[in-house]
């Protein structure tokens, strides 16, 4: 009964046009960003921030990042994680020779390194298409963590290829309590976030979605294809480029090239299928999933005091389970999950 | 073009084949689609099922079928029975055993396989040797030689029409007792359209298969069947026997385009503006 | 009681080295508390499965840390969690070891005050290796105009000790051929073909998880004697050497818990084990190797915690701070190894704040077919001096660049 | 069918005179494989007409359309389009040029609301960039709710508002049709192709639909290329008609020049109209 | 030219080790538009359950191996079960993803009923050099990846005959172009992807044995199919024979690149070099050497 559009006329187009045009999800988004924003950092504990909240985030841009290539603009890519890396590298590079480089140009700037090389392994999309790509782009993956392994420049010199970010500086200001970073992650991925959603309501995300659903019919009516799925890959890899260099900096501090493996370019996958493909809610719904789900299947296990290795299987398998599990009762994840749970809510209490 | 009034008037007095009762289908549990449908199909007949765009014929098939599960569609209420059996919880694979086949809305031919594969495909249910099967295959391209000329072809590549009749062709490779058809005249051709309609009477008579046909050529379905409703938002709004409905002044001027004057041009129709009687 | 977090891994990939090592760490940790503790001091303890993987390992490492009064110490097993929490051990005044992996630099403790890579570094083993090589060809002298082939695990591990090995390789002028597997390496023809070519003196396997298995097969399917061959410690476990088969028998690698019978092994059998407390499912895995560099792990904190009681008072847990500079004053000289009744299993242990390792010796050990046997009856002790160098300069530089002054703290 | 009912309605509408040519196709063949799908055809379109392309199934009129706007390369023949010579289209020019059409099996953008789907008709007459448009602000948000006018302007016309915001892969076919319909006419096209806009709809439909088709021939001064396989349609509203049977034009004419040609009555009509 | 022939030689034979694991996939993606993520962790499951049952029970091999059949049966009804049946129709995406949901349960079943300890797998064929080559050409080859490439062989004939020449098989082929119109035939989907799942876990022992004897029985097996991707994509997802030339064009060529080009950029390229050179061949065909093009038509 309280959620209801009815009574909530929209006089504009500008109106329409909002990204929540129903007046409760405003309400809801708002309180949600004042607890975001004020309360957690104050109320929430170390851990909650720098364990949970922060990855949570982190990864949330990151699938963002995926879900505009896969989910918009229907491009499947095992490659996520080696944009993150050229992110994160490129950061640590810019910050490392150029002196006195502003931290957050510096994530702009690795955020475009990474769009390149983006843009590179994207030109074979305009051939090959579904499956076949996503397992051409594994191409980037191994080959991208290849080079950040063989070629010692970019890794500083470091005998082992570690590298340590440098600290987070803004202003003068020092981000380094849990905090701080938190509220600093936050506001680069809620600008990001809303971005893409602009970019999602706007000319271009149409033209990514019509490239997505039928390419030739998305020809015919004159988008043009290199150009469309080329600023697919160079936005989609920008947006995990920058993931990567927080991942690094705000999160990490201390990495290897490994860490950005294709283990997790298969995470950020799971996160937007079990979110949801093309839906940027889902993209915040699935990394949630992926990060909270083990955490609390772990406190779980221990809470049943069942012997270690048994736990950590049984983990596995629960989570096996529990993905599948989803898919089938809502296919099109937990975005759309959602979506038919506010559907609902608007008829009830009639049934239909 | 007249109506041809010569279609017998048909009497529903033997036992329905099929029979569906008060059928209500959601789907993706928000999408109340079907409200309610009831309709009998006796054994050797052939009835149509009309109605508009999105009145919900296709989903009307697909529940008898059992095709729904597929599309994330429930259903809600009441139960299908074929052969006084209820079906409803079979699988297809079941449903066709027993003689009930479908010709799916759209076509959906198997793109990568040749046009004779995909006939083939439709024999799938039976056990024939190659003979039989080499018969089967030869009557379906009896009905329709086009097909004879591109079944080497990958069905993906071949004409709207072509697929068309590659779907009825692969039902009939079934030799079901009971065929539940989708809109089998959309975009083939006028003169193949009556051969279509001519192949379901043949069938009808000589091998007494029974038919469901969700039809937009209404005028032609009305010819040709024995019986027939129309359903409207999900709701059987009239039925009858075909003559009657083909006689009734409300389907002659929505469902025909023929009002007192005779059939209107359709140059005519901007100046033209109608509002269905029972939905007032 | 004292708190210790163990974010460990039990599944995935690397599951059988992970549950060996802590199921060592327990079963000893029990076997201490079964006696009385420490002083007095139960010990306690809380695993957190980690995949193995750096994020998850994240957030055990936070959840852990301030679970039942606050982690005092913490061993995550994998270099990737242990960078990931690298900079956040100096906050939370947790201690961390790292035995066997991670920055071989870390040993500056006047850099790295709460990282300790105990016993020994990756620079000290490619150092001890040598030094082995050396000996084996009858002194240093001889090694020169050797070929030795590096085929390493391509990523920052196989890389780590290239600084030292090629060091080495100008001094004593032997040939270092650096031969790359692409991770995971379970395909390695193409370069035991080059190997084969190159037909080296000895091949120094610096690998991980199913590589070492692999080479050693496709060694023998190559034809090229398992005895020349020399793993690094990661590559010397009964996980390495059991899915070769009968192709690993003769193939040697370096260790820094000598494999064998000791007291305290018995008791583990004998009061956990035979009672049905063991830590591991199968009780053939008590004494392999995994499972006693566990133990040996595990030995190491409780002098460290005991020394730490000594200074801050006997009987009463101590703080992770207090921790900190128990391992940083460790002093596990020989009498102290028969106390506790594994005199020989690991080398002696001094650490300082300039030496957070304490040893750097190595040993060697052989597969017979069916279990390791030390084959070097000391303990092995590369150039020394040579890593000390490498690791002055290179924590030097870390200190620079993070700018923090290298300083030794209280 | 009452021939002086069709010249008393050409009479009525004074404003639907036919131009010149506007789209010559000269000698087009074109084949798959071993498949001819055309052979030699050579037609023309002028200017404001309704042109009907009717055949048999497999003839090779949808071929015929995706050869006008680009999507096949005829092997063969010459294409002028507004006074240009080419060898072939190409989409991408051919949407430029002022071409746009509807499918056969429909091609909507399944995962888009039918808003979303008029508006990528629109896609031509945007000018803001992307970094524009992600910060949705002054010119690309002036731009965008511009061009929401205008697709809201088609949807009132097509008669579609309730759903504007359905995705169209739950609509019933023939209200996805209609979709496309509006998503062709949202790109404000010279030429609008369309490829069996009747097909799986009844009569009213039927009329509805014509009805679209007439009033953009007739407001816009849309010259339209049809295919149809519903006789009473191509009969009643185009100007002139190509017949196609086995890739080859068997007849080209005024409907009743077409409706009496022998050729045409037996490889396609049957019987006459 | 000796050492060149002997790379070429071990490459082509490790392509047919690929080709193995390849075959799995090719086998599920054909026959049901699935792209199967557990094909990996399957691999893993049956090797280790025929080992384990070696080593925890002392069967012997040739007990095990029916035993692991009749579990990898069990696996596949159970899979068409609880997984496909109610996924029917849904997106290749989606029963891409629930394959990945089904990979982690799989490893983790298999783990907590035989631990996660290694073991070695010993086949009565050694992997040892074929001495009567390695006397006369001074060519190493061995004859286990000889053995293995018949088998390796043997299996491809018989599917690929399944597909070509089998009613089931064609139906098959129905089913992953559209399982709606599958339904609606009359094909058994259900019954069939429950035998299919079976067939698949049954090329899966055979990869595991094979594979497991090569490298031990350790949950690296599951990372094999990562070495099986690019002889997909290079051969075509759909095609048997596909698999099998992949493998040989993949396993020679990325030898020969570790062993010729390796060096000038200081080695381990053989990780990425395949996917750039499959890639390279699907800018020329899209889908793959051999695989079924892909229909685009409007
Ligand atoms: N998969 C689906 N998900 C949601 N809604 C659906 C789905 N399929 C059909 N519908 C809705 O159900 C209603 C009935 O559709 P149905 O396809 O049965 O109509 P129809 O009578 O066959 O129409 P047509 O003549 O256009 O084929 C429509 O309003 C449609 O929007
Ligand atoms: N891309 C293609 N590849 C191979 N053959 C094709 C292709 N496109 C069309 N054809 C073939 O060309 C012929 C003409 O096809 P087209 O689709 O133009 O027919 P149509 O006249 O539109 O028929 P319908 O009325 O059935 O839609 C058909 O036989 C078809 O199989
Ligand atoms: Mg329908
Ligand atoms: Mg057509």
């Amino acid at each position: 009964m309280f959620y209801r559009e009815a009574g909530q006329f929209k006089t504009s187009y500008q109106a329409d046009n909002q990204i929540f045009p129903i007046r409760q999800d405003r309400i809801a988004l708002g309180a949600l960003l004042v607890v975001a924003l004020a309360l957690a950092p104050v109320l929430a504990s170390p851990y909650t921030l720098s364990a949970i909240l922060i990855p949570f985030l982190i990864f949330s841009l990151a699938a963002l990042g995926l879900n505009i290539l896969t989910g918009y603009a229907g491009q499947l890519s095992l490659g996520t994680a080696a944009f993150m890396a050229v992110g994160a590298f490129g950061a640590y590079n810019f910050v490392q020779r150029i002196p006195g480089m502003p931290i957050l140009l510096a994530f702009v700037l690795g955020g475009l390194s990474a769009a390149l090389v983006g843009v590179a392994f994207g030109l074979p999309s305009l051939r090959i298409r579904g499956f076949y790509l996503a397992a051409a782009t594994l191409a980037t993956q191994f080959f991208v963590l290849w080079c950040l392994t063989k070629i010692p420049y970019l890794t500083n010199y470091s005998s082992s290829g570690v590298i340590t970010a440098q600290k987070i500086t803004i202003l003068g200001y020092e981000f380094d309590s849990p905090a701080s970073k938190y509220l600093l992650v936050l506001a680069v991925v809620a600008v990001m976030a809303l971005l893409a959603k602009n970019m999602i309501r706007s000319n271009v995300g149409r033209s990514w979605m019509a490239v997505r659903d039928m390419d030739v019919a998305a020809e015919v009516i004159g988008f043009r294809l290199m150009r469309t799925k080329l600023l697919a890959f160079a936005v989609s890899s920008f947006y995990c480029g920058v993931a990567g260099a927080l991942y690094a900096f705000a999160y990490l501090g201390t990495v290897e090239p490994e860490a950005y493996n294709l283990d997790l370019s298969f995470r950020i996958l799971f996160m937007i299928i079990i979110g949801g493909v093309g839906s940027v809610l889902g993209s915040f719904l699935g990394a949630a999933f992926i990060v909270l789900l083990p955490v609390f299947l772990n406190v779980l296990a221990h809470g049943l005091a069942l012997p270690t290795s048994v736990a950590s299987n049984l983990e596995l398998m629960v989570f096996g389970a529990l993905i599948v599990f989803f898919l089938i009762v809502e296919p099109h994840g937990l975005a759309r999950l959602w979506q038919i749970g506010k559907e609902k809510l608007r008829l009830w209490p009639f049934p239909h | 073009m007249t109506m041809n009034t010569a279609a017998a008037a048909a009497t529903v007095s033997s036992q329905p084949y099929l029979s569906v009762n008060n059928i209500e289908v959601i789907y993706d549990h928000v999408i109340l689609v079907l409200k309610g449908v009831s309709l009998q199909v006796p054994q050797g007949k052939i009835v149509a099922l009309l109605g508009a765009n999105g009145a919900g014929k296709s989903t009307t098939l697909k529940t008898i079928s059992t095709l729904l599960r597929g599309e994330r569609g429930d259903v809600t209420k009441g139960e299908v029975q074929f052969k006084g059996e209820r079906v409803d919880q079979l699988t297809p694979n079941e449903l066709v055993k027993r003689g009930l086949s479908q010709v799916m809305e759209g076509r959906h031919c198997f793109g990568h396989l040749t046009i004779e594969d995909n006939l083939l495909t439709g024999a799938y249910t039976r056990t024939l040797s190659r003979p039989q099967l080499k018969e089967a295959l030869d009557k379906v391209y009896h009905y329709f030689p086009r097909l004879k000329e591109r079944r080497a072809s990958q069905a993906g590549y071949t004409s709207g029409g072509e697929q068309q009749m590659c779907a009825i062709g692969r039902a009939l490779m079934a030799k079901p007792s009971m065929i539940l058809l989708d809109e089998p005249s959309m975009g083939i051709a006028p003169q193949i359209v009556e051969e279509i309609f001519g192949i379901v009477k043949d069938l009808n008579q000589k091998e007494n298969v029974s038919f469901l046909l969700a039809e937009q050529n209404t005028s032609v379905a009305l010819r040709y069947a024995d019986f027939g409703y129309i359903l409207e938002n999900g709701r059987v709004v009239m039925e009858g026997a075909a003559t009657d409905l083909a006689s009734n002044e409300d389907v002659k001027e929505f469902y025909l385009g023929v009002s007192g004057a005779g059939r209107k041009s359709f140059r005519d129709m901007k100046f033209y503006r109608r509002r269905k009687r029972w939905l007032a | 009681d004292q708190f210790i977090a163990l974010p460990s891994y039990r599944v995935g990939p690397y599951a059988a080295g992970g549950s060996g090592f802590y199921g060592g760490v327990i079963d000893y940790f029990n076997l201490v508390n079964m006696n009385g503790g420490v002083n007095g001091v139960k010990i306690s303890w809380e695993e957190c499965e980690t995949e193995y993987n750096p994020s998850r390992g994240v957030e055990c490492y936070e959840r852990l840390k301030t679970k039942n009064g606050g982690a005092t110490m913490v061993e995550p097993l994998s270099t990737g969690i242990a960078y990931g929490i690298l900079d956040r051990l100096p906050q939370d005044k947790i201690p961390m070891t790292m035995l066997g992996y991670g920055r071989s630099d870390a040993a500056n403790g006047k850099v790295f005050p709460y990282v300790f890579p105990l016993i020994t570094s990756y620079w000290n083993q490619a150092a001890g290796m040598i030094k082995y090589l050396g000996d084996k060809s009858g002194g240093m002298d001889k090694l020169k105009g050797k070929k030795i082939v590096h085929l390493y695990h391509d990523s920052a591990f196989g890389k780590e000790p290239l600084p030292v090995l090629e060091a080495l390789s100008k001094q004593y002028g032997f040939d270092l051929i650096k031969i790359a597997v692409p991770p995971p390496g379970s395909e390695q023809q193409s370069q035991w073909l080059q190997i084969r070519q190159a037909n080296p003196d000895y091949v120094i396997l610096w690998g991980w998880g199913v590589m070492n298995s692999v080479a050693i097969k496709t060694a023998q399917r190559n034809g090229f004697p398992r005895e020349k061959m020399l793993g690094v410690w990661w590559a010397g476990s009964e996980e390495d050497t059991v899915p070769a088969g009968d192709a690993a028998k003769g193939y040697s690698a370096m260790t820094f818990n000598t494999p064998g019978n000791y007291p305290v092994m018995e008791e583990i059998h004998k009061k956990l084990y035979d009672a049905g407390k063991g830590n591991l499912a199968d009780r053939n895995r008590v004494g392999s190797v995994y499972h006693m560099r566990g133990v040996t792990a595990a030995i190491l904190w409780v002098e460290a915690m005991r020394t730490a009681q000594e200074k801050f008072g006997k009987g009463k847990p101590v703080t992770g701070e207090q921790l900190r500079w128990g391992l940083e004053h460790l002093n596990v000289d020989e009498a102290r190894e028969k106390a506790i009744g594994a005199y020989g299993m690991l080398p002696v242990v001094k650490t300082s704040c300039e030496d957070h390792e304490g040893s750097g010796a190595v040993k060697v050990q052989q597969w017979d077919g069916k279990k390791w046997n030390a084959i070097t009856p000391n303990w092995v002790v590369g150039d020394k001096a040579l890593t000390r160098k490498l690791l002055e300069e290179s924590s030097n530089a870390y200190a620079a660049e993070k700018k923090i002054t290298p300083a030794c703290a209280k | 069918m009452q021939m002086n009912e069709i010249e008393a309605h050409l009479g009525a509408h004074a404003g639907r005179r036919t131009g010149p040519v506007i789209l010559d196709l000269k000698n087009i063949s074109l084949s798959f494989g071993g498949v001819r799908a055309l052979t030699d055809i050579s037609f023309n379109v002028k200017e404001h007409e309704i042109r009907a392309i009717i055949g048999p199934n497999g003839a090779g009129k949808s071929s015929m359309l995706n050869v006008i706007n680009g999507v096949y390369r005829p092997q063969q023949g010459e294409i002028i389009y507004r006074g240009e010579h080419r060898k072939n289209m190409d989409c991408y020019a051919a949407a430029k040029s002022g071409i746009a059409r509807t499918f056969q099996n429909i091609a909507l953008f399944k995962g888009m609301t039918v808003l979303d789907n008029i508006m990528t008709g629109r896609n031509l007459k945007m000018k803001s960039n992307f970094l524009l448009q992600a910060l949705y602000w002054g010119p690309a948000r002036r731009e965008e709710i511009e061009h929401r006018i205008k697709a809201e302007e088609i949807i009132d016309f097509l008669e579609i508002q309730a759903i504007r915001k359905t995705p169209v892969g739950r609509l019933p076919y023939g209200l996805q049709k209609r979709v496309e319909l509006g998503r062709a006419l949202a790109a404000e096209p010279e030429i609008l192709l369309l490829d069996e806009p009747m097909a799986g709809m009844n009569v009213e439909e039927k009329q509805d639909m014509c009805r679209f088709i007439l009033d953009v021939n007739d407001q816009f001064g849309t010259t339209i290329v049809l295919i149809e396989h519903d006789m009473g349609v191509v009969m009643d509203i185009s100007d002139r008609v190509v017949v196609l049977d086995y890739g080859k034009k068997i007849g080209d004419g005024t409907p009743d020049e077409v409706r009496t040609n022998q050729d045409v009555i037996n490889a396609y009509l049957g019987v006459e109209h | 030219m000796n050492f060149f022939f002997e790379v070429l030689i071990g490459g082509l034979l490790s392509g047919v080790m690929y080709a193995l694991v390849a075959i799995g996939f090719v086998l599920i993606y054909k026959a049901s538009g699935v792209f199967n993520f557990a094909q990996g962790a399957m691999v893993f499951f049956a090797a280790l359950t025929c080992v384990g049952m070696v080593d925890k029970f002392g069967l012997s091999v040739w007990l095990a191996i029916p035993i692991t059949i009749v579990v990898m049966i069990v696996l596949g009804l159970a899979i068409e079960r609880v997984v496909l049946r109610p996924l029917v129709n849904q997106p290749e995406i989606t029963l891409f993803m629930a394959t990945i949901g089904l990979a982690f349960f799989i490893e983790g079943l298999a783990q907590l009923i035989w631990g996660s300890q290694v073991h070695k797998l010993e086949l009565p064929i050694e992997d040892v050099p074929l001495q009567f080559l390695l006397d006369k050409f001074n060519i190493i080859v061995s004859q286990f990846d000889v053995a293995a490439a018949g088998i390796c062989a043997l299996l491809v004939t018989a599917l690929a005959l399944l597909f070509a020449r089998t009613k089931v098989g064609r139906a098959l082929r129905a089913v992953a172009d559209d399982h709606q119109a599958a339904l609606a035939v009359g094909i058994p989907l259900q019954r069939i992807w429950a035998v299919l799942w079976s067939v698949a876990g049954m090329v899966a022992l055979v990869a595991g044995l094979l594979w497991g004897a090569r490298n031990g029985v350790q949950f690296a097996l599951t990372f094999v199919a990562l070495k099986a991707l690019p002889v997909l994509i290079l051969g075509g997802f759909t095609s048997m024979p596909g698999a099998i030339v992949g493998g040989l064009i993949i396993g020679a060529s990325e030898k020969l690149a570790e062993v010729y080009i390796g060096p000038m950029v200081g080695g381990g390229i053989e990780g990425w070099f395949p996917y750039v050179l499959a890639l390279a061949f699907l800018l020329v065909r899209p889908e793959g050497l051999f695989g079924e093009k892909i229909i685009r038509r409007i």
